[in-house]
């Protein structure tokens, strides 16, 4: 509930910001805000909340929730400083941007705690709109407005599958809370059923689950880079949030009944992520498609539902979105994002180099880096109650792919020199830039060695 | 996390760490050097303490187990026993002269160079002592991460492609361990990774053979055997040497370690059920790759498919759960990591010199280098298994133990013994023997430090082969253990 | 006395260290004297043995040394064994060991000195291995030194490393070694799982409680370790190639006492062959088929060396005909006579090679008689020795294996005359080309032939005496009741089956004087044909000559059988196999992952229209899923 | 038949042709006409099922504001005339079906199902704007206040994606 | 008293719905794209207050006080505002797109694929 309030609050704030601050100042007062949020949310985590608001039960926040709120608005926090500038650079007023995003969290907030489909609608709404505008808010470039078009008509497109279901949902057990939809012994009528399908529908294409992610590459690749980042790292992972809340709540009672189908979309994510993103030569779309390959192993998180996919969830948020932020930071730097431009990075900057290269790691899932642990213990999850083997030989098989094309990266920062010889020079980055990213890299590091930091606050 | 300083396996992991990471902030290549070769023999000590002190039967020091992630139910177990002395022996041996005889200024960046060796070292000796399967899980990374840097960077020409092949190849081997070793896990119902929760996990038939294909096609492409072998020729011949030796001296290991450690007493139906195709495979592997050897041009392809042909009986044996052979195979692991490290050295002595390692190409260097050539035909002869060499009494032992399983695969395992005369004489001959040619006109002999450190190898290499028992002591109790296994069922 | 037997193969394994580490300060004299004196050592230590041996009431001695492996149910002690038979093989090799060693320091001296004392150190090794081998208390020792043999001999064939052919015959030597070596393994194995030890004492004990076949088998696997050694067919092509070494060393090892080992091994073995009459028969058969094989190659050869060589082979085979039958104290009896006129014979060849300046084809020598007066005399003695004429050591070792073999079968006998038959007349066509007639080298050799040096001609004197002597301790009880003193002294080792009694003396009698009466023939044919002044033209073989002279054609038929298909198999393995099938199937798998991306990109067209059309078909897959299948 | 049955087929019949209207008719102008009329069906069916409150809102909010919001920036682009190419035969024969099936599994998978609605003056007028009001500011007085945000951000994404372009950053 | 089955409701939101996704994937004009949406929505709407009024007839039988059957009509209400404000942003998008390609036909937007 301070999250919700507060991120409000300071979107508000931003808002008005924006006629009197320049840019630099609009960074700092984004971070305040941040931090401010982390220690409001962190607040309400041990157990002090600001406002007594009776919700009729459609918020509830629980650990869980606040939890994974509280690593979003970490993450967030990353973002902001590793990306505060770029944000400035866009030809849009700076603090709009920063006010949209604020508002964004707020909604995150909402779905972090939703308990009724009406919050779940408004919440992924008020993640959604601002989306849109944030994907077109480079005007005249053309990808952007076409990324923004995209993403704006088949996002409302998804928004109309979910109403449709949610309404299926109500006729069936007349009432909008989880556990009311839960309730009912495990019984599908044919109305449940096709609610169930329709969320699951919307709710993939909110998380870029095949078949329902084609929007992902186009959007990713159009919008500014440093939305992109935003969009493929904290929103995603709200969304995974929402879905395994969702899913857990409401149709629990009926795993079985969904988990095949669940199985085949995670598998056809999985594949398809992977394997497209192999033949890539832009960094910035293999990327994308490596974020579908990325949700393919949440969704077995969503398939098991159990102890260790909730641990593992908030394990992969940190992990998957410490390690995209960082790399998203480094190419909104970049001139142009083919994998060409990184040839000779390492020799030129070494620090950064070594940053990027433990992010790599860790979205590899190498041991001793926290992207290990998330799939551990996704696989885990699955390994527990289904014994689907097929299932996690995929898994696996895929992962192996991932090696290959998240490797093609670090062997053009370290092994390869930029061809015909002469540099292509890189931006400068700034000290503060670079003390952020190796923060960021130990971070990755720290969780890939003692998950339990992490995990035992659950 | 440091305990008491008489706590070896702790320090042998220590050690190559710390050294390492403090290598990345030596500047000079020399400084580099120096620290590496100090940190390398400091663990060479700790560990020849830890043998003093296991005679005297203190037995509690080999064995350390650190909290470290009691969420997920994994602590930080180390253990010295048999099995893992005579490898961490042979690492800590190995690491010590392959820095000796790196020239100065072979290698741009030296100090990331050395840094990335310790830290394969750590990883190697974590993986033989680690008593847990997520610890074990980890170090088996952490031994590749460096390997794959180091051969990426300093490499041949190939390189990038050829590392990158051996890399992906056994990391999705090693994928399949992670998934056999979370099945144990969940299976051990107290929710543990410790080696003894895996040794009493009650297996239906069918999940023995399951998590057996699982284990077994990580070790297997470790090893690597036939038909898992494509990586290793290429990987060999691209890496820069110290990196080939540590490769096909130690690496190679970790999947018959594995074997021994973890296949063998967790799945004893499954073995029996397959030990028998297996090993026909592995047999007729070696014959293949012995073949191969004879056709090789290239020393280095050459020594690789031996040891490949090498490899392969070893495993064989291990898959013989006979008592003969398995303790014949323990100490092989360690004879063949000297051997084919002296082999591994000859060949780049050669190569700096001449620059080529093609054998039709060399000849005649036995009349202007007589010590090296010297030198080589032990390490030759060796690697050949003759008598009074360390190679004879762990193939004496394994082919015992074949014969005793089945003595026409013996007989067609000593195919090989044929072969390998032919592959290995040839190579003698046409690179050492005979009237020097262009590549070689200009040959010098090696000088003090290369004879150290040759010199040292070859004392092993007698010493094992003529009075093989201390290291039969060494090794007798923990191989027993897996043995006894199978004389129960 | 005991408790320095040990120093016997210690004293050479020392000399081989100083030697080798040595080998750049040492002078030649000292080298030299290093290696012969170590030797010299232990021939006087092993003299001193014999005689505890030889004295009454002896029992055999174990001597164990240290535990070699004592693990997993296996207990090899590395332990001597010292019994007549091995004392009686300390003997000679240490005996002509030392003279050979004496005889090298002269004919060696060309080389520079680190290949010098390279050289002895190799011998010193040699000598090492051999004593190993005939010492040991079990298999496993034996074929520690079985092998090391095989090490050396393969060292000292390529001695003249420069020259590619010599390298060549050096890697057959070991290759065709090891052929053999792995049947020797194979038995031991099987005696390991069958007697679970492979000390001599237990596995001979034991013997009789095994089933015959499994004997037969090992028997059977025992022997091929010895044709690789000892150059019975089908490995004895290696040997002839093996002259390439330095001929002191073929004399020593390659005559007189490595390519015995295989006798030894049989003869030390023998509880197991008696037991097992098939492998015997075999035993026999190939012997008596590589007697008559080389014997016919030898007719024809050119090159001193070779001739040796291949009556080398033959005489092998005679040997083995006597193990095969049974008559194991003859084929020692022969081994030890052999030893004797054979290194006579090789080292009159050194010194006749020594003095032509290397010069090796008979066909141009000739005339040396007067040359080299030493050399002569005792090569003739060699050849009446081998030729077999009494009272000469040949006689009487070769008399009682063609009786023994009579004993078997009277087709062995035959054929062993015919065989003993040609050995006289290719050894006596050997002596006239060398030695008689008119000097056939050029100018400049004729001037600077001389006869060698005392160093050398001192070995080639002794061993002369014992090629006379030598077979006076085998008197057969034809001539006198009991006078075979070797049997009597073999007895507790290898039990005599008192073979000379089946047939009456007289008729014994008859045949040895027919028997020696045709190899004078042979001597007098052999001399009507090639100790004439000239001989004409050298005229190219022709018809059977030809294929005696090409071998048999078999070093052909071998490359054909085995070499050709080995390199085959590997280029098709190594280019077919390896790289395109299997290799080709691992990199297929990362080019199918690359082929499909690029399909599946497609699949990415940018319209909403069939991003939103996949999306609605695919609901309506999850509904029919769903609903229809559920229901 | 009675009243309000013949009401509800009317209404119904107007709704599905206006529909297809929409969907098919090539000048854009007149498919916002035909929504217009879907719009204005629906509220009758509103009335129908006595949603009073619902029924003025469709009618005001989106007859009304929206549709009339989509006309101005139809005639801001002057799309009225030209007619828009059509996509591929192939292409909208598959929409067809697809959307065609969807129908039909719908419809198979619900037609048994149960419950029944007596329309107009119904029992408990809950669709009464007093009621609605009553719920909307006590119990669903958060998510009101939140779709506030909701707003906000819609105005701001207005403002930023409309407003003309600046070089400098700072507004 | 007239009775209508809730069938009936259902049927015309669903093929309202389903005309609606027609139109979404025939159309290529943005614009009208977009009205398909709404038509969506709409349908779903009706199906909402289809079911409150079905759940509220239901409850009433039992309770004549019931409320039942309100949070339907406030989520249609809700889903009204929150078209309003799609539709805010969605035409800015359109009207901006146009702006700079002066057309709002999504075939032309293939810039970004593969």
């Amino acid at each position: 509930m301070n999250a919700i309030i507060v991120s409000a609050l300071w979107g508000v704030l931003m808002m008005y910001a924006g006629f009197v601050s320049k840019g630099k100042q609009n960074n700092i007062l984004a971070v305040v805000g941040i931090v401010a949020l982390l220690v409001a949310n962190w607040l309400e985590y041990l157990g002090l909340s600001f406002f007594k608001i009776d919700t009729g039960g459609m918020l509830v926040y629980n650990t869980f929730g606040l939890l994974f709120n509280e690593v979003i608005l970490f993450a967030t926090l990353i973002y902001f400083l590793l990306s505060g500038n770029e944000l400035g650079k866009s030809n849009s007023t700076p603090s709009d941007l920063y006010a949209l995003i604020f508002f964004i969290l707020s909604g995150i907030a909402i779905l972090a705690g939703f308990r009724s489909l009406l919050m779940l609608f408004i919440g992924i709404e008020i993640v959604s709109i601002p989306l849109y505008v944030l994907a077109g808010s480079a005007k005249t470039n053309l990808k952007a407005n076409e990324a923004a078009l995209k993403y704006f008509l088949m996002g409302s497109f998804s928004t109309g599958l979910m109403l449709m279901g949610i309404a299926f949902l109500y006729g069936d057990a007349g009432t909008f809370f989880l556990d009311g939809v839960n309730a009912g012994l495990g019984v599908i009528t044919p109305m449940k059923g096709i609610g169930l399908v329709l969320l699951l529908a919307s709710m993939s294409f909110k998380v870029s689950a095949a078949p329902f992610h084609f929007w992902t590459p186009d959007v990713y690749d159009g919008s500014p880079t440093v939305f992109t980042s935003f969009m493929a790292t904290i929103v995603k992972s709200a969304g995974f949030f929402a879905f395994l809340k969702l899913f857990e709540s409401a149709f629990g009672s009926i795993q079985e009944s969904w988990q095949t189908l669940m199985a085949v979309i995670a598998v056809l994510t999985l594949v398809i992520g992977n394997i497209t993103a192999v033949f890539q030569q832009s960094v910035k779309r293999m990327l994308s498609y490596s974020s579908i390959a990325q949700a393919g192993f949440m969704l077995l998180g969503v398939f098991a539902l159990n102890v260790f996919a909730k641990q593992g969830m908030i394990l992969y948020f940190a992990a998957y979105s410490l390690a995209t932020i960082a790399i998203f930071a480094v190419l909104a730097k970049l001139k142009d994002d083919s994998i060409v431009s990184f040839h000779g990075f390492a020799r030129q900057q070494p620090v950064v180099a070594f940053a990027l290269l433990i992010s790599f790691l860790s979205l590899a899932g190498i041991p001793l880096t926290a992207g290990f642990f998330a799939k551990y213990f996704m696989l885990l999850a699955v390994l527990k109650d289904a014994s689907m083997l097929w299932l996690l030989v995929v898994a696996i098989l895929c992962a192996a792919v991932s090696v290959y094309y998240y490797f093609r990266v670090i062997q053009a920062m370290y092994f390869k020199e930029s061809a015909n010889g002469q540099e292509h020079e890189l931006p400068d980055f700034s000290t503060s830039f670079k003390v952020i990213m190796v923060i960021n890299a130990v971070l990755i590091l720290a969780l890939g060695i003692h998950p339990d930091w992490l995990t035992n606050l659950l | 996390m440091f305990a008491a300083f008489d706590n070896f396996p702790a320090l042998l992991i220590w050690l190559p760490l710390a050294g390492g990471l403090l290598s990345f902030f030596i500047k000079s290549d020399k400084g580099a050097k120096a620290n590496a070769m100090i940190f390398s023999l400091l663990s060479l000590g700790v560990m020849l303490g830890a043998l003093a002190y296991t005679e005297s039967k203190h037995f509690m020091l080999n064995q350390v187990s650190y909290v470290w992630l009691p969420g997920i139910g994994s602590s930080f177990g180390l253990i010295l026993d048999g099995l893992t002395r005579i490898l961490a022996l042979l690492t800590v041996i190995i690491f010590p002269i392959v820095f000796l005889l790196v020239p100065s200024g072979r290698y741009h960046h030296a100090n990331r160079f050395y840094g990335l060796m310790l830290l394969t070292q750590c990883g190697l000796l974590g993986v033989f002592m680690a008593t847990d399967a997520l610890v074990f899980y980890l170090f088996w990374e952490l031994a590749l991460i460096p390997v794959y840097f180091l051969s990426s960077t300093w490499g041949g020409e190939k390189r990038i492609r050829a590392t990158f092949k051996f890399f992906i190849y056994t990391f999705l081997g090693s994928l399949f361990l992670l998934l056999g070793i979370l099945y144990m896990y969940l299976k051990t119902g107290t929710g543990s990774f410790g080696l003894v929760a895996f040794y009493n996990v009650q297996l239906s038939e069918l999940e023995q053979f399951v998590l057996f294909g699982l284990f077994f096609i990580a070790f297997a492409i470790k090893m690597p055997i036939f038909p898992f072998h494509t990586w290793q020729p290429e990987a060999y011949e691209e890496a820069p040497t110290p990196v080939t030796m540590v490769l096909s001296g130690i690496m190679v290991k970790m999947g018959l370690f594995g074997v021994l450690r973890w296949l063998l007493p967790m799945f004893p139906l499954a073995v029996k059920a397959f030990n028998t195709p297996i090993i026909i495979v592995i047999v007729a592997g070696m014959v293949y790759a012995s073949f191969i050897a004879i056709y090789q041009d290239s020393i280095k392809r050459l020594i690789a498919y031996s040891s490949i042909a090498h490899i392969g009986l070893m495993a064989a044996g291990a898959f013989t759960l006979k008592d003969s052979a398995i303790h014949g195979m323990t100490l092989q692991m360690f004879s063949h990591g000297i051997n084919i490290v002296a082999l591994w050295i000859v060949a780049d002595l050669v190569e700096r010199q001449t620059g080529v390692t093609r054998i039709s190409q060399l000849g005649g260097i036995a009349k202007k280098a007589p010590t090296l050539t010297i030198f080589l035909v032990i390490a030759a002869f060796a690697n050949i298994a003759l008598p009074l060499t360390n190679a004879f009494v762990g193939e004496l032992m394994i082919f015992n133990g074949l014969f005793q399983f089945k003595p026409w695969i013996a007989a067609l395992a000593g195919l090989s013994i044929i072969l390998s005369a032919v592959y290995t004489l040839n190579m003698v001959k046409n690179v050492f023997y005979g009237e020097t040619v262009a590549a070689t006109a200009g040959f010098s002999d090696i000088n003090k430090v290369q004879v150290l450190a040759l010199g040292i190898l070859t004392a092993l290499i007698f010493v094992v082969g003529v009075y093989p028992d201390p290291f039969f002591k060494l090794i007798h109790e923990t191989v027993g253990l897996i043995v006894n296994k199978y004389v129960t069922i | 006395m005991s408790k320095f037997v040990f120093l016997i193969p210690l004293l050479p394994l020392i000399g081989f260290l100083i030697n080798g580490l040595g080998r750049n300060f040492l002078s030649k004299t000292l080298s030299g004297m290093i290696g012969s004196g170590v030797l010299v050592a232990s021939f006087v230590l092993s003299i001193l043995v014999f005689r505890e041996v030889s004295a009454a009431g002896f029992s055999t001695q174990i001597i164990n040394l240290f535990d070699f492996i004592k693990v997993a149910g296996l207990n090899i002690p590395f332990a001597f064994q010292i019994d007549q038979l091995s004392a009686l093989f300390l003997l000679i090799i240490t005996g002509i060991g030392s003279l050979i060693h004496i005889y090298s320091t002269a004919y060696m001296h060309e080389e520079s000195s680190p290949h010098f004392a390279r050289y002895f150190a190799y011998l010193n090794l040699f000598v090492f291995s051999m004593l190993l081998l005939v010492m040991g208390a079990n298999f496993i020792v034996m074929f520690i030194g079985w092998e090391g043999v095989g090490l050396c001999s393969y060292l000292l064939i390529g001695y003249w490393f420069g020259n590619n052919n010599y390298n060549n015959a050096a890697k057959k030597a070991f290759v065709m070694n090891r052929i053999g070596d792995l049947g020797f393994l194979l038995a031991i194995f099987w005696m390991l799982s069958q007697f679970g030890s492979i000390t001599y004492a237990d596995v001979f004990a034991k013997a009789s409680t095994a089933p015959v076949t499994v004997l037969t088998g090992i028997a059977i696997l025992l022997f091929i370790g010895a044709m690789g050694k000892s150059a019975q067919i089908p490995l004895f092509t290696w040997l002839p190639d093996a002259m390439a070494g330095p001929t002191p060393v073929s004399a020593l090892i390659h005559a007189a006492t490595m390519v015995t080992a295989g006798i030894y091994m049989i003869a030390r073995s023998n509880a197991i062959y008696s037991l097992a009459p098939v492998a015997q028969h075999l035993v026999a058969i190939v012997g008596l088929a590589t007697a008559l094989l080389a014997a016919t190659i030898a007719i024809k050869q050119n090159d001193i060396k070779k001739v040796l060589a291949y009556s080398t082979v033959s005489q092998l085979g005679l040997m083995f005909l006597a193990l095969g039958v049974g008559a194991y104290t003859s084929g020692v009896f022969h081994v030890m006579t052999h030893a004797f006129f054979k290194a006579l014979l090789f080292l009159g060849a050194g010194s006749v090679i020594h003095a032509m300046h290397h010069e090796q084809d008979i066909l141009k020598m000739g005339g040396l008689r007067s040359k080299l007066p030493i050399t002569h005399i005792t090569f003739l003695i060699g050849c009446i020795a081998i030729a077999g004429l009494p009272p000469f050591a040949g006689f009487f070792s070769k008399d009682e294996i063609l009786a023994a073999a009579h004993d078997m079968n009277p087709i062995y006998y035959v054929l062993g005359v015919i065989t003993s038959l040609m050995t006289a007349f290719y050894m006596f066509r050997l002596y006239f080309l060398t030695f008689s007639g008119s000097f056939r080298g050029t100018e400049e050799q004729a001037l600077h032939v001389h006869e060698s040096p005392f160093s050398m001609t001192f070995p080639l004197l002794i061993l002369a005496i014992l090629s006379i002597a030598g077979g006076w301790i085998g008197i057969p009880a034809v001539f006198a009741e009991n006078a075979h003193w070797l049997s009597n002294f073999l007895q507790p080792v290898v039990p005599e089956r008192h073979v000379h009694h089946h047939i009456p003396h007289n008729m014994e009698l008859m045949l040895m004087g027919v028997v020696v009466a045709l190899v004078l023939v042979m001597i007098v044919i052999a001399a009507k044909k090639f100790a004439k002044s000239d001989l004409g033209e050298p005229n190219e073989p022709t018809g059977f000559g030809k294929i005696l002279a090409n071998k048999w054609y078999v070093d052909e038929l071998y490359d054909f059988i085995v070499v050709k298909p080995v390199n085959f198999l590997a280029s098709f393995f190594s280019r077919v196999v390896d790289n395109s099938i299997i290799d080709g199937l691992v990199n297929g798998i990362g080019r199918g992952v690359q082929f499909s991306a690029r399909q599946m990109r497609l699949l990415q067209s940018g319209q909403i229209g069939s991003y939103v059309l996949i999306m609605t078909v695919s609901i309506i897959l999850f509904f029919i899923f769903q609903l229809l299948w559920k229901a | 038949m009675h009243i309000t049955e013949i009401l509800f087929w009317m209404l119904t019949a107007l709704a599905l042709f206006s529909a297809l209207m929409v969907v098919s008719s090539d000048n854009p102008v007149h498919s916002v006409l035909w929504l217009i009329l879907v719009f204005i069906a629906i509220t009758g069916h509103y009335i129908l099922m006595n949603a009073q409150f619902l029924a003025i809102v469709n009618m005001i909010v989106y007859a009304g504001a929206i549709m009339v919001l989509f006309l101005f920036v139809i005639m801001f682009m002057n799309l009225n005339k030209e007619s828009e190419p059509q996509k591929s035969v192939w292409l909208r024969l598959a929409a067809v079906v697809s959307g065609g099936s969807l129908l039909l599994i719908l419809v198979a998978a619900l037609k048994d199902n149960t419950g029944y609605i007596n329309s107009m003056k119904g029992e408990g007028s809950i669709g009464l704007i007093k009621n609605l009001g009553k719920t909307l500011f006590t119990e669903y007085v958060v998510p009101f206040e939140i779709s506030s945000i909701l707003f906000l951000s819609a105005m701001v994404g207005a403002v930023v994606l409309g407003k003309k372009e600046n070089s400098s950053p700072a507004a | 008293m007239p009775i209508i089955p809730v069938n009936y409701y259902i049927f015309l939101a669903v093929a309202l719905f389903a005309i609606g996704i027609v139109g979404v994937l025939t159309r290529r004009n943005a614009i009208i794209i977009f009205m398909c949406i709404e038509l969506m929505l709409n349908a779903v709407n009706i199906l909402l207050v289809a079911f409150s009024k079905m759940h509220h007839v239901a409850a009433y039988a039992l309770d004549k006080t019931t409320t039942v059957g309100t949070e339907a009509q406030l989520f249609v209400f809700f889903i009204m505002v929150v078209a309003a404000a799609e539709v805010t942003v969605g035409l800015a998008i359109i009207v901006m797109l146009y702006r700079n390609i002066h057309s709002v036909d999504i075939n032309f937007l293939n810039r970004l694929k593969h």
